[in-house]
């Protein structure tokens, strides 16, 4: 049974989405059944928490799964460790949260809908789960189709070109994945991340060149899917069109595979590669974190500025794998599962408001805390857990992060917590921005005032959220017992102690010339 | 005595005639005269080669000898396909006349680009 | 005693048996009334079709029974061994799969004569002698008889102008592409003495490198490329595919080609590779980004299919480059793949397209997922499986194929598996038009498309089933395509993987 | 033997002379005429090497038959002189240089590996003799031979198919 | 030591109080809203009184007390716990938030009686309650981060009480995002604290360097560096330049909340931490330079601009900016003690003056300005003689409150190295800005003729010439107020006795609240106040860092903990003269131009029109920030970041990409030509290439 329970959450979505496909279109039974099958996949995800053993660093060998599948080479191997647990978990929250804010606004095509959204979820715990090359490639790819799908078919105006796009890019940065795993096949014959990774620690890859190549193809697509600056414009448009379960799910799980990937191959299998790179990704981390920033204050909609705030959410997370620490990979796991809490609730919140609306357009809102004061609330939750306000979920991460990215061994990683710091102001800028511009003010549009506020059900689908981001805020250590050692187990240690004893880089070295510099300037003016 | 290479270049020279023939010619039928040609050109190369291999009697990689006729019946099959390329191709040129009414086929280019 | 054994028939089993319904077609043809519907004869052709499987079958059990079956038959004309099995299944599926969407297609268009049927059983005959022919005698005129049969089924919409234009396009382009191949086949027999592929193979691998037969071998390419439309030979596709009945497409663009695919690889690896590896570099390079730039721009399904059928040549040639028994192994594999994916789509051309296809252009596939959901449904999962997305065939085709290239550790080759790489993405956005018409637009057709016929929803059910097959468990057929991989130098006797009723034996892991 | 390449030379001039009239000819009636003569005296350049049978067929099948088949169709549909139209400025400026090229490549290697070929001759007169052949043809060939039943029929069966008038 | 103290029940329940109020609050009548938060509220201060008790100075205790429950955050070596922790400092702060909370709390009751969204307010000031306890109790710097944050989204809540003005809103929104920006600072200061010494605990911290625990090569620079960015948050908290400029606009929150979060207690938690972090400070010598520059020159600039506002509110506002500025500049020379001094009776005379200033508002129907105020003395008696006390406390008259804490602080910094005449000449001249604006407002307010509706003449024109200032008065008339409209003008009333009782008692303290701390020289005694913070303020730094930072001596970094000697009392008795003197001058001028010779502003503005002006407008610093970073961030954002590298150019690549694809498609077309000699003509040529191709290739080999 231990052995099923992964294979069983992953499935199960699926099973339902088959069992979903053959039933009569009646739309009430078809969102009921959805919503017990997301439930029910919640219910048993809670089993992988049960069974979870702590002491063992790496992944967990009581859940692990392989057995050979495509010519004994191509296995189905699926495991868990303290990362992708909490990814899963996070998915399978966020499904039935999805379903039920689509309950109403997806009346066309109840059916296909569903099918799609628990196909996605399919795909989505894959993702985290598989640790056989091939098969994370798989349902990493698997996940465009239904997202795609989703956008084109349920989204707004523009649906069309914004699907396409999310499809064109992903799957042409994917490619470039593809051909580092097959590269990495053909000199290791085998697709088993372990092996693989031993493989090349083990130094048998000639050269750093190979190395750096097959890095910057993993990189690529991992790149655009979390998006990093510059390969982001398919997410506002993306977010801005997809449909509201659509957007949960793009920003709160969709996004994390990115950066998952970024984590698990970029800096798990090639740790001397992400040390040498580290520094640019950095840069462009912190780019996109200030970049995504100042774009997001100035958008007039809505959920264009929650995309573009992704983007900067994004850019911790991404700057905190990249400091190649400790605290800072804690922190930026941590922050994936913040953010998917906080934004996909900042999602539904617009989905909401959408509904009522039918448009995202700043302008047409204002004041609307008046006739919506429950909704208001809530709203002002996630802005606050997005904004990072200690003793909320989005805090801890954050701090870990920049801390973490302040102590990196790395080069001038001082200098990108600072402007990395300085993300706790422009997220409150366009966050808080953006809140004045819906909720207060005068209602200047008389239809605003008949507005009415959340129901039960929309309460419901938003409470999950909430609760977790307070629970999150507060006993991080739940989740950071696990998360810490299996962090531990991936980042590298020799490389980060190579860059250490490199003479002149160093970055203690240098900050305490730094520090040096500015004491002897002072002792001089004082004598 | 006659040098191979001799056939075999009229051979080609009368291949690349063919050629040009379907390159240069409207007509439909004559381009596929100008295809016959070619057959005859690769029809000539068969029995040059064959009488080649009856003077140099070899033996092959396997160990069997040369089947210098061979030749000679590759250019009989050669001439079944033809007829029967020509009682099929002649037909379509027939069905194409009756839908265009012409046999040029520079008018002949409805599905393009 | 008589030269020729009981076992000679058996390695000509399913051609006969196909010719046998071909003949009981014609016959029954000329029984029925001339204006009345051809169903029947379909369902016997069908019945042949699946027959022709069946023979297949029996020569299997042949196999089991006696060693000595894989040697070559007929005097050296034919050799039944794992590589044909593949073929000789391969070929009747599709051509099965080809009636049964033919037979709403030939009602819908008001074609009345039952010779098409004849013809498709005629031409699978040549197709599956083709892939099991090893003399180029023989090769040649199972070339011939797949391609004469091809030329007269894509002018069979007479009354169009366009059937017959594309009709005479193919024929007289491909009776040139012929000549090509036969010259090169003069060559050959010049340089070698010998017309049979075991002796030239072995007559070259033996002599020093010749260069009359390195034209030979060149010509002979010309003859082959163009069949399987490869660049730069691929010219004559679109304009054939477009005109040509959309379920004789479906054939020509899977039967016929994976036949000539089969002879191109009995032939090229009968040669040094060497010899060749640039030039079918160039040629996949060439056939990848022609065919799917030339893709980009098309508004007609048809020849929207027909330019990625000429980039899918090119992936294919991709294996070639590769060559080794992964890339001969991937070879086979991707024609399997592409025939289940490409007949299904083409199908579903051929039911939407309507009386006198009308309905070709992309814009009439609008809104078709809300109108034809099982058809949309299908016709999506092909294209996914055409895009190359994972669990369909076409991904798992096109990840062998680079696998391949990425085995040889050339930077030659691995520069090819990116150039394909990045095509394949560039192709995904062409196929993902025709998703986003189905599912993401609202019809523009103001006629509803008929609902599909339930032989109809069998093919497309079928060859989805099998699309979706070679993608998650292609275990069985990459078995069957490594050893046909291996059995393409002639040497070893072939190891049986084809089982009837038995579990497979475990795969022995790629090196 | 000076004979033999003095019969070759007016025989392949007679051919190459046949060939070029062919394109020259803008009636097709005419040029269907030019490749009839080429295809006698390839008949005669055949007996020069000694392959009589093939000889003899070329004649019946190739230059009665098949020939008949195109001066009938030609008469068939009472085609006239070919138009001058400028349908294809790539056959003319891309194709004829590459069939140039193409036709002097294989030349090139043609007289190339000449040296290494030699002469051919018209060897014991019991080469290429009709028995030898049926010898080949209804054992080695057989299958090719039985199969090629199959071409035939579908082509019969094609020509009805396209040439019968519409019901 | 072995009793528990349970500190954290302190900031828990308020935190309750708030979770009721929060979420069924709505359901309940303001009876039982107000019921619940003052009952969380008192029992916290009981609760807090408790702990103090219990843990007084020689009881069985030994300071500092630290309670530990569990982690909050932990990663790699790193970990925060949810600690509390409990020293002299400390008691006077959490007595100062929960004691002044709670009579705020009584006196919101009364104030907010006709206000919509009861509930919310009680929620938001519960709310503040828990984060401001949790900032004053907590054992690490993160745990006191989290109050720092907390405290500023209640005063964003609160200051944007009132949403549906614009004012309001954006206000709240200013005083939040520049919170954040100060907050910034005081996270780098952290990660600093973090990266040398692995802890953000306080006896982590402070242990480490009272034993010398980090790298003596960095030490100086890095106390440096850290103090530098303690100070630049505390700039933010405690409304310093150059972050000052939230505080005035704060002053759109209701009464109450500037009583309480923008005079007593929020406002001061930046002085809090620093005093918390004299350690640090104490081996940052220019560090500490650079607070007491900052502190003096907010003390001044504010005051200056305290000179010219009419709003009640915002008069106080910029007091308090400048009263903050003195409790900066204290620490600025090290004077810890007399700077927490300060920030206690400022708590209480400023708490006062808002919560006066308030019932003023109150009687005269939400009037602001006090322009149109004027006479009330006699209309509102209570209320005029508490504002009287609070207003002598202010401006240093003994022998109020605020005499002693500010004369405690100019002494010190007379003898301090980093602050000596110049800032004391100075602070005595703030002393006499002070003075002189708060009288003005005392006459203003209470002497005078009561006109309601009128603008006084001579400052007409120059209110008009601000239109700011007037759109802003006439805003405060339409908040929520609106509806004691018809009570308002001419219907002067007293407020009721829950709002007069708070006042009251505060008036005491701000009358006897100073006497704790009488200094030496005139007492005779000690100096109660310093005594009691002497343990925590004199754990400075050990002499051993004196071999480390030989540039700073230990004379210069004195605590000014020592009394002074018999010889300086003289000296002592005339700088406290000096301010009493500028104090009185103050008073003297205010007496001149705003009741005797009323029309002598007027004509004093126009006369130095372009100054007055200046001040008026605060220095056009808003404007200045305005344009100088909010407008050039906002075009960047848009013109060049959205429109030019998002969509110009990246989009622009991408898309650009897409239909250079489709160009080459349909050039390839053009092979496509549907001629079928064409298509010959291309198989020939590929023909002839792959056989030369082979042939060239086969002979190069």
């Amino acid at each position: 049974m231990n052995h099923a329970i992964l294979s069983l959450v992953t499935f199960l979505p699926a099973a339902g989405a088959v069992v979903l496909m053959l039933m009569p279109r009646n739309d009430h039974v078809l969102r009921w059944t959805a919503l017990i099958t997301s439930i029910v996949t919640f219910l048993f995800s809670l089993d992988i928490v049960r069974l979870f053993d702590y002491s063992e660093r790496g992944f967990q060998s009581n859940m692990d799964i392989n057995v050979p599948w495509i010519l004994h080479v191509i296995h189905y191997h699926l495991g868990v460790d303290g990362i992708s647990m909490w990814l899963v978990l996070l998915t399978t929250l966020l499904v039935p949260v999805s379903v039920l804010v689509s309950w109403k606004s997806i009346h066309d095509r109840v059916k296909e809908f569903f099918v799609l959204l628990l196909l996605l979820e399919t795909a989505m715990i894959g993702v985290f789960l598989a640790l056989d090359m091939f098969l994370f490639y798989v349902f990493w790819e698997a996940t465009l189709i239904p997202m795609a799908l989703l956008i084109g078919m349920y989204g707004h105006e523009r649906r069309v070109y914004a699907a396409v796009k999310f499809f064109l890019y992903t799957m042409v940065a994917s490619v470039f994945m593809l051909a580092a795993i097959i590269w990495l096949y053909t000199h290791t014959h085998s697709f088993d991340y372990a092996t693989v990774r031993q493989w090349i620690a083990d130094g048998n890859a000639n050269g750093g060149s190979t190395l750096q190549w097959l890095f910057l193809g993993f990189f690529i697509a991992f790149a655009v899917k979390v998006p990093l600056f510059p390969l982001h414009t398919w997410l506002p448009d993306a977010h801005v069109e997809a449909p509201t379960a659509g957007s949960v799910l793009l920003a709160g799980v969709l996004l994390k595979m990115g950066t998952y990937g970024l984590l698990r191959f970029n800096v798990g299998m090639f740790p001397a590669q992400a040390a040498a790179n580290a520094q640019w990704i950095n840069v462009l981390a912190v780019i996109g974190i200030i970049y995504g920033a100042l774009v997001a204050l100035v958008q007039p909609n809505l959920k264009k500025l929650i995309a573009y705030s992704s983007v900067s959410h994004l850019g911790f997370v991404v700057l905190g794998i990249f400091t190649l620490t400790q605290i800072g990979t804690d922190g930026a796991v941590y922050q994936m599962l913040n953010h998917g809490i906080s934004t996909g609730a900042l999602f539904m919140l617009a989905g909401m408001i959408y509904e009522r609306k039918h448009t995202y357009e700043f302008k047409e809102y204002g004041g609307l805390a008046t006739p919506m004061p429950v909704y208001a609330t809530f709203f002002l939750f996630a802005v606050l857990s997005s904004v990072g306000l200690p003793l909320l979920n989005g805090f801890v991460g954050e701090f870990l992060v920049l801390s973490g990215t302040f102590q990196s061994p790395l080069p001038h990683s001082m200098l990108f917590s600072i402007l990395g710091a300085s993300g706790v102001i422009w997220g409150a800028c366009y966050l808080l921005w953006m809140y004045q511009k819906v909720f207060y003010g005068q209602i200047h549009h008389a239809e605003n005032k008949g507005l009415a506020d959340i129901d039960r059900r929309e309460r419901v689908s938003l409470v999950p959220l909430v609760v977790m981001a307070i629970i999150m805020g507060v006993v991080s250590p739940f989740w950071m017992k696990s998360i810490d050692p299996s962090v531990g187990n991936t980042i590298p240690k020799a490389a980060v102690a190579k860059t250490k004893a490199c003479p002149g880089q160093c970055a203690p070295a240098a900050e305490a010339s730094v520090l040096h510099k500015i004491s002897a300037t002072l002792a001089g003016e004082k004598q | 005595m006659v040098p191979l290479s001799w056939y075999l270049i009229l051979s080609a020279i009368l291949f690349s005639l063919g050629v040009f023939g379907f390159l240069l010619k409207r007509n439909i039928i004559t381009i596929f005269m100008s295809i016959e040609l070619m057959l005859n050109a690769v029809n000539l190369s068969f029995v040059a080669f064959a009488n080649y291999w009856n003077t140099h009697q070899a033996k092959l990689a396997s160990g069997a000898n040369v089947v210098p006729l061979s030749g000679h019946v590759f250019v009989f099959f050669v001439m079944v396909v033809a007829a029967a390329e020509a009682a099929v191709g002649l037909a379509i040129i027939i069905s194409v006349f009756r839908t265009r009414e012409t046999l040029n086929v520079d008018q002949v280019n409805l599905l393009k680009l | 005693m008589n030269p020729i054994q009981t076992v000679d028939y058996i390695r000509i089993l399913p051609e006969l048996v196909l010719g046998a319904f071909g003949i009981i077609v014609m016959m029954a043809d000329a029984v029925l009334k001339p204006g009345q519907s051809r169903k029947s004869l379909g369902l016997i052709s069908l019945v042949g079709a699946c027959a022709g499987i069946a023979a297949t079958f029996c020569q299997i059990a042949w196999m089991h029974r006696d060693p000595s079956f894989t040697d070559p038959g007929w005097f050296g004309m034919v050799r039944v061994d794992n590589f044909a099995i593949f073929f000789h299944l391969l070929i009747p599926a599709i051509s099965a799969i080809c009636i049964l969407a033919s037979l709403e297609y030939l009602d819908a268009q008001n074609i009345r004569s039952g010779e098409y049927y004849a013809l498709i059983l005629f031409g699978t005959v040549g197709m599956v002698l083709m892939s099991s022919a090893i003399e180029l005698v023989l090769i040649f005129i199972a070339l011939e008889i797949s391609s004469i049969s091809t030329y007269v089924l894509a002018g069979y919409r007479r009354r169009n102008a366009s059937s017959s234009e594309s009709s005479i396009k193919y024929f007289l382009l491909g009776s040139f592409a012929t000549a090509f191949f036969l010259y090169g086949v003069a060559l050959m027999f010049g340089a070698t003495g010998s017309t049979s592929i075991p002796e030239i193979r072995a007559a070259l691998a033996a002599g020093s490198p010749n260069l009359l037969a390195i034209a030979a071998t060149a010509l002979m390419i010309v003859g082959l490329g163009f069949k399987v439309a490869s660049a730069p030979f691929h010219i004559w596709t679109p304009d054939v595919y477009e005109g040509a009945p959309a379920p004789i497409v479906a054939l020509m663009s899977t039967g016929p080609k994976a036949a000539a695919f089969a002879v191109l690889l009995r032939v090229l690896f009968a040669t040094t590779q060497t010899e060749w590896f640039w030039l079918i570099w160039v040629s996949a390079a060439l056939s990848m980004t022609l065919g799917n730039f030339g893709a980009l721009v098309q508004n007609n399904v048809k020849r929207m299919l027909a330019y990625s059928s000429i980039a899918h040549a090119g992936y294919l040639l991709v294996a070639f480059a590769a060559g080794g028994d992964t890339g001969k192994s991937a070879a086979i594999f991707y024609t399997a793949a592409y025939a289940a994916m490409n007949v299904g789509a083409f199908a579903v051309v051929s039911h939407f397209a309507a009386g006198g296809e009308r309905y070709v252009s992309l814009d009439d596939y609008a809104g078709l997922g809300r109108r034809s959901p099982l058809l949309a449904f299908t016709l999506t999962i092909f294209l996914l499986s055409l895009i190359g997305i994972p669990g369909t065939a076409g991904f798992f085709a096109k990840y062998y194929v680079f696998q391949a290239a990425f085995t040889g550790h050339s930077g030659a080759l691995i520069a090819l598996g990116i150039i394909g790489l990045i095509n394949s993405a560039v192709a995904s956005y062409y196929y993902l038009r025709l998703i986003v018409l189905m599912y993401m637009r609202e019809p523009v057709m103001a006629e509803t498309p008929a609902s599909a016929t339930a032989a109809m929803r069998l093919a497309l059910v079928l060859a989805a089933i099998a699309t979706i097959y070679l993608g998650v468990v292609p275990n069985r057929v990459l078995n069957s395509s490594q050893a046909g991989a291996q059995d393409l130098d002639f040497t070893n006797p072939g190891k049986i993987v084809y089982h009837i009723g038995q579990p497979v034996a475990p795969a022995t892991p790629e090196r | 033997m000076i004979i033999h390449q003095i019969l070759f030379i007016i025989f392949g001039i007679i051919c190459v002379a046949g060939a070029v009239n062919l394109l020259v000819q803008r009636h097709p009636i005419n040029s269907a005429l030019s490749l009839v003569v080429v295809m006698a005296s390839l008949a005669l350049i055949y007996l020069l090497l000694g392959a009589e049978f093939v000889a003899a067929i070329q004649v019946i099948v190739y230059a009665g038959a098949i020939m008949v088949l195109f001066v009938f169709v030609i008469m068939l549909l009472n085609a006239g002189s070919e138009e001058r139209t400028r349908g294809s400025h790539i056959a003319l400026f891309i194709g004829v240089p590459g069939v140039v090229v193409l036709a002097g490549t294989v030349a090139w290697l043609l007289i190339h590996s000449g040296g290494q070929l030699g002469s051919v001759q018209i060897s014991s007169s019991d080469f290429g003799n009709t028995q030898d052949i049926a010898h080949l043809l209804f054992k080695d060939f057989l299958l090719p031979f039985e199969i090629t039943s199959v071409l035939i029929l579908i082509a019969i069966m094609g020509a009805v198919v396209l040439g019968r008038k519409e019901s | 030591m072995n009793q528990n103290l349970n500190l954290w029940v302190i900031p828990l329940l308020p935190l309750i109080g708030a979770a009721i109020n929060g979420l069924f609050g709505r359901r309940f009548k303001n009876a039982v809203v107000s019921t619940v938060a003052l009952l969380f509220t008192a029992a916290s201060f009981v609760w807090a009184l408790r702990a103090v008790w219990t843990a007084w100075p020689g009881g069985g205790i030994s300071l500092p007390y630290i309670e530990s429950h569990g982690t909050w955050i932990t990663a790699g070596s790193f970990s925060a716990p949810f600690g509390f922790y409990l020293d002299q400092l400390s008691m006077i702060m959490v007595l100062v938030v929960t004691g002044v909370g709670f009579l705020i709390h009584v006196y919101s009751v009364g104030y907010m009686a006709h206000e919509g969204g009861f509930y919310r307010f009680f929620t938001y000031l519960n709310l503040f309650m828990f984060f401001m306890l949790t900032l004053v109790l907590a054992n690490n710097y993160l745990l006191m981060f989290v109050g720092w944050e907390g405290v500023g989204l209640a005063s964003y809540l609160l200051i944007g009480f009132f949403f549906q003005k614009d004012s309001a809103a954006n206000a709240g929104k200013k005083a939040f995002i520049i919170n954040r920006i100060g907050d910034f600072g005081f996270l780098i200061g952290m990660f600093l604290i973090i990266q040398h010494f692995g802890s953000l605990n306080y006896a982590d911290v402070f242990g480490k360097i009272a034993s010398g625990h980090y790298a003596p090569e960095l030490g100086w620079g890095l106390f440096t560096a850290i103090g530098l960015c303690l100070l630049f948050g505390a700039t933010g908290k405690s409304a310093q330049v150059p972050l000052y400029v939230w505080l005035p606009d704060a002053m759109e929150g209701p009464t109450p909340v500037s009583a309480l979060i923008h005079a007593a207690t929020m406002v001061t938690a930046g002085i809090y931490m620093i005093a918390r972090s004299h350690a640090i400070f104490n081996l940052a010598p220019h560090a500490l330079e650079i607070v007491a520059i900052i502190g003096c020159l907010t003390a001044i600039f504010a005051a200056t601009m305290g000179i010219t506002q009419t709003d009640i509110k915002r008069v106080l506002a910029y007091s308090t900016i400048s009263q903050l500025g003195y409790m900066v500049l204290a620490c600025g020379v090290a004077a810890y003690a007399a700077g927490i001094f300060h920030l206690m009776t400022h708590a209480f005379f400023k708490a006062l003056l808002f919560l006066g200033a308030g019932s003023v508002i109150h009687a005269i129907g939400g009037e602001q300005d006090m322009r149109r105020m004027g006479g009330l003395r006699t209309k509102i008696p209570i209320t005029f003689w508490v504002m009287t006390a609070a207003t002598f406390a202010i401006a240093g008259f003994p022998p109020f409150a605020g005499f002693f804490s500010k004369d405690e602080i100019l002494g010190a910094t007379f003898h301090s190295r980093f602050g000596g005449p110049v800032l004391w000449v100075i602070g005595v001249i703030t002393a006499g800005l002070t003075s002189f604006y708060m009288f003005r407002l005392w006459f203003m307010t209470f002497f005078g003729e009561y006109k309601p509706g009128a603008v006084d003449e001579g400052e007409e024109a120059h209110a008009a010439s601000a239109p700011a200032h007037a759109a802003h008065t006439t805003a405060s008339h339409s908040h929520g107020h609106a509806d004691d409209e018809a009570h308002g003008h001419g219907h002067v009333h007293e407020s009721p006795w829950i709002m007069l009782a708070p006042l009251v008692i505060l008036a005491v303290l701000s009358v006897v609240g100073g006497w704790v701390g009488i200094p030496q020289f005139m007492s005779g005694g000690q100096n109660h106040f310093e005594h009691f913070l002497a343990p925590v303020m004199e754990s400075g730094p050990p002499t051993s860092t004196q071999a480390a930072v030989p540039v700073t001596g230990n004379d210069t970094i004195s605590t000014h903990a020592g009394p002074p000697s018999e010889e300086n009392a003289g000296q002592e008795w005339l700088l406290a003269g000096t301010s009493v003197a500028a104090a009185v001058i103050g008073l003297f001028f205010a007496w001149l131009l705003y009741f005797k010779r009323r029309d002598l502003p007027g004509r004093i503005a126009t006369k130095i029109h372009g100054i007055y002006l200046l001040v008026l407008h605060k220095y056009y610093i808003d404007e200045g920030y305005g344009a100088i970073f909010v407008k050039p961030l906002l075009a960047l954002s848009t013109v060049v970041f959205w429109h030019g590298v998002d969509q110009g150019i990246i989009d622009g690549l991408v898309n650009g990409a897409g239909s250079t694809s489709k160009g080459i498609g349909n050039e390839l077309r053009r092979m496509q030509s549907g001629n079928i000699r064409s298509y010959a003509a291309w198989v020939a040529v590929g023909g002839a290439a792959v056989v030369a191709i082979m042939i060239w290739l086969g002979v190069g080999r």
